[in-house]
């Protein structure tokens, strides 16, 4: 089966940055998550996450993102969220989740 | 725009039927069903795309509650003339209002935007359904 | 690389079922249906590709000769571990043993060659089946 | 609803050029064959089927091609058909038209 979610990370000394290619669903949340709070875990930065090729997310995801600015923000740390397409943020307007993040 | 709403539920035509486990990984079976109805009754490529994301909030509602009754939960595609209604439905009573207020919010924001109508307590074994209206001219394409 | 094909009867483990009117613009909502549940399964993008020329044969058979008893037929998908068994089910008994060898013979040609097994005349309301056995170590993919 | 087939013709003294670009299936078949028939109709020339972009076609839409193939025989003229993707020169092999046609 090919795998519906692809995640990537890169670490610089400024920030670290996660891509996300593919679909957040409840199929494969779990591994967005563990690959977002392992992230957290590790590196003492700035998120981002580019999500130029993130082609769906649903309010699991969102609300993984929305535990990810938490653990961020205890560690004195932001989260960036890149590229969004228009149907993404369409989502985070509708939830509000725009004005909590960095989106750029 | 809404005028038409209410003839809407006269002109009742066609139905599809999509039956799943309750199972993450059959949960993109649903969005690409969604999306082959949705885009053959005439909804345009933004609006597909809406109907899949509700869709997709119930079915991920359903399959993380599970059900100790029963193996499945059933889809139903409602093909009205200019409007598509989207029936979910499970024998398993006690998946009836399976959505809360509080801990849910994301996912009802998120429905009630998309759609045109979101019934989320409705009878047994109908638990819930989502309704959203064609509009403009493309109700000829069927 | 058939030694399995015994073995696949038992294991028996999940089910998909897409009901479907009569109707032509409805057989490639089948075929995407059915590309989703065969790739999760593990096939390989050109097994797919078999598996959904072979369901829309019988498709497109059911929908020309259409029924005056009901509205629509059933797909159901059985996965078993290591084969995926397509059904077609109607209550119209009259689509019984549909496809025949003169007129059909292209369309017979084609299924017999893509799937491993193909049941053209099943029990009444279970009209005819095709299965695809999965080659390979892939079936774990589920 | 986007249409599933694209059907254009191009007209050289030396043949017809009919493209078929999309998916010939039991609802665009009569879309299909409409338009192989009115081609053969207007034309004296081969005709050549551009299925470069072609994704998909069943067995009804094989037997238009056989029967367009018999239309073109009986005025002297023949049939080439180019481009065939794998899975569908597949089908070709299956039925054996693949004996029937210039192939190319
Ligand atoms: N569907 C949701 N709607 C609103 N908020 C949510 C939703 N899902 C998660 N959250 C919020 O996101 C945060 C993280 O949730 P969760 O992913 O369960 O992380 P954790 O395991 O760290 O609690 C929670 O504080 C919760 O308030
Ligand atoms: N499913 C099929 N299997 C085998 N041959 C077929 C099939 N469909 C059509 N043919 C052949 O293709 C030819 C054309 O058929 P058809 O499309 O009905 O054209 P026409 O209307 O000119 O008869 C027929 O002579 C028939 O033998």
């Amino acid at each position: 089966m090919p795998s519906e979610l692809i995640l990537t990370e890169n670490m610089s000394d400024d920030f670290t940055e996660v891509k996300v290619v593919g679909e957040v669903d409840i199929y494969t949340s779990k591994q967005f998550k563990e690959k977002l709070y392992s992230v957290l875990e590790s590196s003492g930065t700035d998120l981002k996450i580019d999500c130029s090729e993130l082609k769906y997310i649903d309010s699991t995801g969102l609300g993984i993102l929305v535990g990810t600015l938490k653990k961020a923000k205890l560690k004195g740390n932001n989260v960036y969220i890149t590229g969004l397409k228009d149907n993404i943020k369409k989502l985070f307007l509708i939830t509000g989740l725009d004005k909590l993040f960095f989106i750029e | 725009m809404m005028e038409n709403l209410k003839d809407t539920m006269i002109d009742y035509f066609e139905t599809i039927e999509l039956i799943l486990p309750f199972k993450a990984e059959y949960v993109s079976t649903a969005r690409l069903t969604a999306s082959s109805v949705a885009s053959k009754m005439g909804f345009n490529i933004e609006e597909v795309e809406d109907i899949k994301v509700a869709l997709s909030e119930v079915c991920s509602k359903l399959v993380s509650r599970g059900s100790k009754v029963v193996d499945s939960y059933r889809i139903v595609f409602k093909l009205f003339k200019d409007k598509l209604t989207i029936v979910f439905c499970c024998e398993d009573g006690t998946l009836n209002c399976v959505f809360d207020n509080e801990n849910d919010s994301l996912g009802i924001a998120i429905m009630n935007a998309l759609m045109d109508d979101v019934e989320l307590c409705t009878k047994t074994e109908q638990l819930l359904l989502i309704s959203k209206v064609l509009k403009g001219e493309k109700q000829d394409a069927i």
